[in-house]
């Protein structure tokens, strides 16, 4: 009947940011980043609090019983502030892939941790995803070897959840025999990506409830790449306010610079482009849940055009800020490179593009 | 967020749908706007009207329907519209400007005067805006009205005023307080079209065709009530209506029935039985504009929410004519590569040569371009982008160059 | 030893652009693109007194010997002045398809009725150009009967010389019999296109005397590519001038135009794309006469690297004119189409592309 | 136009080519440039200056190889260190800024004092224009410059400084006329870094690197025959050295190698044996930026040529660092793209890290937007191009805002 935020995901979305800005000032994201794990102790049992880890899990298992929309709020605000803390993949895939592809007793078993915060859970969807790397796995008596590499949100990870090339999922603990789990310091030092080793490795859960496994797999990829798209969004957003305050201070010439159509106009293109974005995240991640035969074609292009708009959103406001932008010191760049990030992991624009197609029907798989 | 149907929704659609399949044979091919509607049109005009399909959220003492609004209504019927390919209706400057505009700031007696005839396609309006020496500089205009015993006494020069030869009326931008300054010295009158003194000359542009006029007024007499707003509010009413019309021009629904236009083509087979959507490097410019399509769709039906609401969508509405029409005609370059040098021959004048897809997408790939500059250029629109959405300071005023 | 023209290159280029400047004022220019066939006897004659028509040709067939370099400044002042005379196909494609695949006795005969200005010959590369259309021929007992669409400089042809799918060539009489001739007018009134329609049709000539039929084909296909990559840079030449002019000119807002940034960074923007462009036309025309091994991949590049560039300098110059731009009384629009005419024949920009993918072995043809 | 090779041509093309074959092991890697040069270097360039390959049109007097102006030589030498991947010699500040500054406008005792070891590698220069407060307003620059007693006193703040941690000298822009109008007011000087007085601070960038510094300067005291040009004349001469350095910044040959680069890694299979150059919408990316590419490497050859003959190349010269930077940071938006999720990885600190083509092409990405705002913005490009390219007014001047 509306297309727009209700009462309830506004003062959610003020809460959250609220907590965000007050937890990440500059020095503080700068000291968390550094290691480069994206995973910081405090701040996730602060957005715990918040509710954050319970609130896609369904109220029978302990949650708010939330949806993909909700969870793109917070992927917004998230990129905003370039949080370090695990969220797309732990929070959103890994749960949706409990939901869609465990039975009732594994449920029943781990969807109460997830919800209570006591998982994180990092997801590597392997070739599936479009990215690259290794992803050669083997599974036989209930063991896993070969290896996977890009895992998302595997910074600090109690569990991995790895995909099989037929669709199954295999749950992993962090600590079992035989893994070697290498964390990837990335250009965006807010976020990891984990590479596995495997040896023999026992599986504590294999996901194999599902009739159709392979869409099932491409559903927790689709809700992912909303995620990601929502992350974009938010960055980009932060990026341009920026640089729209600081055209509104920086003087040259003796004049502010966004008195000047060069700098205006700079700034004008890039509201212009990023604007409808939002529209499109919300509607995409509100198909994943609701409108499910549009859910695929407005996830992958959501993932697509954000990477599209906000590559330039990045570079555009970056030189808004002429040479200081350039620096380390103003901290821009954390958004731009957690830009990178999401346009270079779970597929670039073209694999999505393509994806797409292959949902429309335009062509096979 | 809750674009689910409910049961009266679903039932909207049917009827919709219902509808189409009953009345098709009735409706006058789409698109028009260049002629008078013909006795097929006003027909189709008022059964839209009385089912509820056009003028749905206006109230009926104006001729509407008097629907309250829902946004999801009005995506129902625009949908079902759309991909039956049937026409929705009239759309001209009268009904898409100058009604909402009205219906703002008009009073009781000009709503209930105008309103009906000009939804009905009874009284068709042009605009009477731009002039040779002020394009992008509106607030410009040169063409005064004098008044003289209860009378404007109109003299001056219009120019890109598209429906004035057969037009009955015209809403008209012309200086009343010379003496003012700039922007307050303007004011908005309704000037029927058939007064002495107004002389209506063709305009062609580089389509070949002459979709706008030169109009030419030499003490031309209107009543001074025939006035929306008082003298010296004419700047402020004409941004209502321009802000009407920047909404029209960066139609979400014309985008989205142009991708898929050229969808069609590009899936149908060409000659050597292969299709340009097999071909991957089309495919990929095909979807990148589909992406943006997609994007101006939700957020279309974002600013309608917004509307029905009574929310100011503020930059949400603003980058709307200049983020539109810049698609607008990124699509039609993408529509007139597809056709390829087949696309190329071309016959502006017959009618019928405007059946023809490939002149007319041409005829697009054109006029798109005076899309972009007319209704406050590329660059009006990032000054009010830049402006008024982001709050960035204005140039800084400088004596005469 | 040098990048760059000859003094002599200079003042022929000096003068063919003093002639068409004093020859096709706007009225004049109006007038005869108003029926569209792309041909006025006395432009012909003009031009064929300048030396345009003979200008390719070997000094032994009575021509000056000149080469592809000269044809692309040529093309260029055409494409400026939007001139409506047979060139690019007629004095150049088919000149070159006789060089390359005429017999000796052929040559004599028709070589020198080429540079002679006898002869207009338009050219239908059918399927091998990549443009849309038909192209069905069956040549049997030295004639020719089906169809093929989109023939060039075919307005008030004397000739037509069309391609087999063998590449093989062969030369029509316009007046012969069985023959019917469709000239289209087209957007750009100032060169029209030309359906045929054979019906046992005589050839009067064959030209079969190359032993690589379709890579000749492909050369003259390429030697025409550049001329209308070299005819949009003259094109857009006149728009960009004509922009700049404008905004030196007109005042809103109190200033002239050209002073505000917006105004100005349209005008940079689009000098900065077509700048280059110079330097690759003619870089492209050299090549087909002086360096073969990157003839193939220059035109390619150049035909779709023009049409990118000037597509967009077509627009924003129209758009630096306001409503006047969008008129037909500047005459603007004449330049306009003619970029339009040009992108649209001989394959468009992806196909163009393609080509220089496959010159370069990175794909099979 | 000619292009073909005389005998002369094809006799230094083999010349060139066997000497790369007999000495590439005395080669160092190419690239380096944020270190001081190690012997290695300093050999190989000595080797390549004596041989001609370097400084080739210097004169001899100044510790070049005097030879003629050739176009052809020129790119030929260029090609060959290209194609075979072998440094091609020292590209640092002092060899493409100040010694062409100096050569058209130094006095003779300048010439033959600085080109020579600035050339040899000797003598590292940094550039000392930017300030805090004067990024795109150079002419704006604060630090000043008081005469005392035969010396400059040097006070104030430059930033992007790019290699002042190891410099020996730096073209410092100053003002020394306080009283004169903002560009009339400065000079040109050349100060060594071991004055006393100069501090040095590494400024750390979005890449994570420290490429630039920030320099202070107390009381750092010059004599005054360390000036270029007179009093006065520093925004004169400054402007020659930013011609070349926007020569540099818009480099087609560093284009054409990156573009060469990028086909590689899209021509190799990948783990599934597919190569990404054989999918149409990345074959397509690909050849529309070899187009650009091609475009620019013409204009080069273009530009080449008339510098050879003394002409200015106008407008062609001055859109070169806009068009090449903004091209440049397009080829490594399709590189990142191309590496994909893998090259994300990143450990800028290390020194090895810098031989990871993955980690080099993220930071180029990020570089690249330092170039297109270093050396004169795009915004500041575009002025320059519209109003001494294209001869369009300046905007008009306002009081203060």
């Amino acid at each position: 009947m509306r297309f727009g935020l209700t009462e309830d995901q506004k003062l959610f979305d003020h809460s959250l940011r609220g907590f965000l800005s007050a937890r990440l000032p500059l020095d503080v994201l700068r000291r968390l980043a550094e290691p480069g794990n994206g995973f910081d102790a405090g701040l996730w049992k602060g957005l715990g609090e918040l509710g954050l880890q319970a609130m896609l899990v369904p109220e029978e298992y302990g949650g708010a019983g939330l949806g993909l929309l909700d969870a793109a709020l917070v992927a917004e605000a998230l990129g905003f502030h370039a949080a370090p803390t695990p969220f797309a993949a732990s929070q959103v895939m890994a749960l949706r892939a409990f939901q869609a592809a465990a039975d009732d007793v594994q449920r029943r078993i781990w969807i109460p941790r997830i919800a209570a915060g006591e998982m994180r859970i990092g997801v590597g969807l392997g070739g599936m995803s479009g990215q690259t790397g290794r992803a050669a796995l083997r599974f036989q008596g209930g063991r896993l070897s070969g290896a996977v590499d890009g895992l998302l949100d595997g910074g600090g990870a109690t569990h991995f959840l790895v995909y099989l090339a037929d669709g199954r999922a295999a749950l992993l603990d962090a600590d079992a025999t035989g893994i070697t789990a290498t964390v990837r310091r990335s250009v965006d030092r807010t976020r990891p990506l984990v590479d596995l080793d495997l040896a023999e490795t026992p599986a504590v859960e294999l996901l194999e409830a599902s009739n159709a496994p392979l869409q099932v797999a491409a559903r927790v990829r689709d809700a992912g790449r909303v995620m990601l798209a929502a992350d974009m969004l938010g960055a980009a957003q932060a990026m341009l306010d920026r640089a729209v305050a600081y055209a509104k201070e920086r003087v040259q010439f003796g004049r502010v610079i966004g008195s000047f159509q060069g700098v205006k106009y700079m700034c004008a293109d890039m509201a212009t482009m990023l604007e409808p974005c939002r529209a499109m995240v919300w509607y995409a991640a509100y198909a994943q849940d609701a409108i499910l035969e549009e859910a695929a074609i407005a996830a992958n292009h959501a993932k697509a055009h954000l990477a599209e708009v906000t590559r330039e959103v990045a570079r555009l406001a970056t030189e808004v800020h002429g040479g200081m932008g350039f620096t380390d010191l103003l901290g821009l760049h954390f958004q731009f490179k957690r830009i990178t990030f999401d346009r270079q992991v779970l597929g670039t624009s073209e694999r999505c593009r393509h994806d797409a197609a292959v949902a429309q029907g335009w062509i096979g798989a | 967020m809750d674009l689910t149907l409910t049961e009266m929704h679903r039932a909207l659609r049917d009827e919709v749908n219902a509808f189409i399949a009953r009345h098709r044979d009735r409706a006058p091919r789409p698109g028009g706007g260049r002629k008078r509607p013909d006795r097929k049109v006003l027909e189709w005009q008022a059964l839209l009207l009385e089912s509820g399909y056009f003028g749905r959220n206006i109230p009926r003492e104006y001729g509407g329907f008097g629907a309250p609004h829902d946004v999801i209504e009005v995506a129902i019927i625009a949908d079902a519209f759309s991909r039956s390919g049937v026409s929705p209706g009239i759309h001209n400057q009268g009904i898409s400007m100058l009604v909402p505009t009205l219906l703002e700031v008009g009073t009781e007696e000009q709503k209930r005067r105008w309103v009906g005839p000009t939804i009905r396609g009874e009284a068709i309006w042009c605009q009477g805006y731009s002039e040779p020496g002020s394009g992008s500089d509106l607030a410009a205009a040169h063409t005064r009205a004098a008044v003289d015993d209860g009378f404007f006494v109109i003299n001056g020069q219009k120019i890109w005023t598209s429906s004035a030869h057969y037009a009955d009326m015209m809403f008209l931008l012309c200086r009343t307080e010379p003496d003012k300054p700039k922007h307050a010295g303007l004011s908005y009158l309704l000037v029927p079209m058939n007064t002495p003194g107004i002389e209506v000359r063709p305009l062609r542009t580089m389509t070949g065709r002459a979709e706008f006029n030169d109009t030419f007024f030499t003490d031309v007499r209107v009543p001074v009530d025939q006035i929306v707003m008082g003298r010296g509010d004419g700047w402020q009413v004409a941004n209502i209506t321009l802000k009407y019309e920047r909404l029209l021009l960066g139609d979400a629904n014309k985008l989205q029935n142009r991708f898929e236009a050229i969808r069609r083509m590009m899936q149908e087979p060409r000659p050597d039985g292969s299709r340009l959507l097999d071909c991957a490097e089309w495919r990929d410019r095909l979807l990148r504009l589909q992406g943006e399509v997609m994007a101006a769709r939700y957020h279309n039906l974002r600013l309608l929410t917004d509307q029905a609401e009574g929310v100011d969508s503020g930059l949400g509405r603003l980058i709307v004519k200049y983020h539109g029409t810049m698609l607008a005609h990124r699509l039609t370059s993408l529509a007139v590569d597809v056709l390829g040098s087949a696309g190329l021959a071309y016959e502006p004048q017959g009618e019928a040569a405007e059946d023809d897809p490939a002149t007319t997408w041409h005829i697009d790939y054109m006029y798109d371009i005076g899309l972009i500059i007319g209704g406050g250029s590329s660059n009006i629109q990032k000054n009010i982008i830049g402006e008024r959405g982001l709050g960035l300071p204005r140039e800084p005023k400088v004596g005469r160059a």
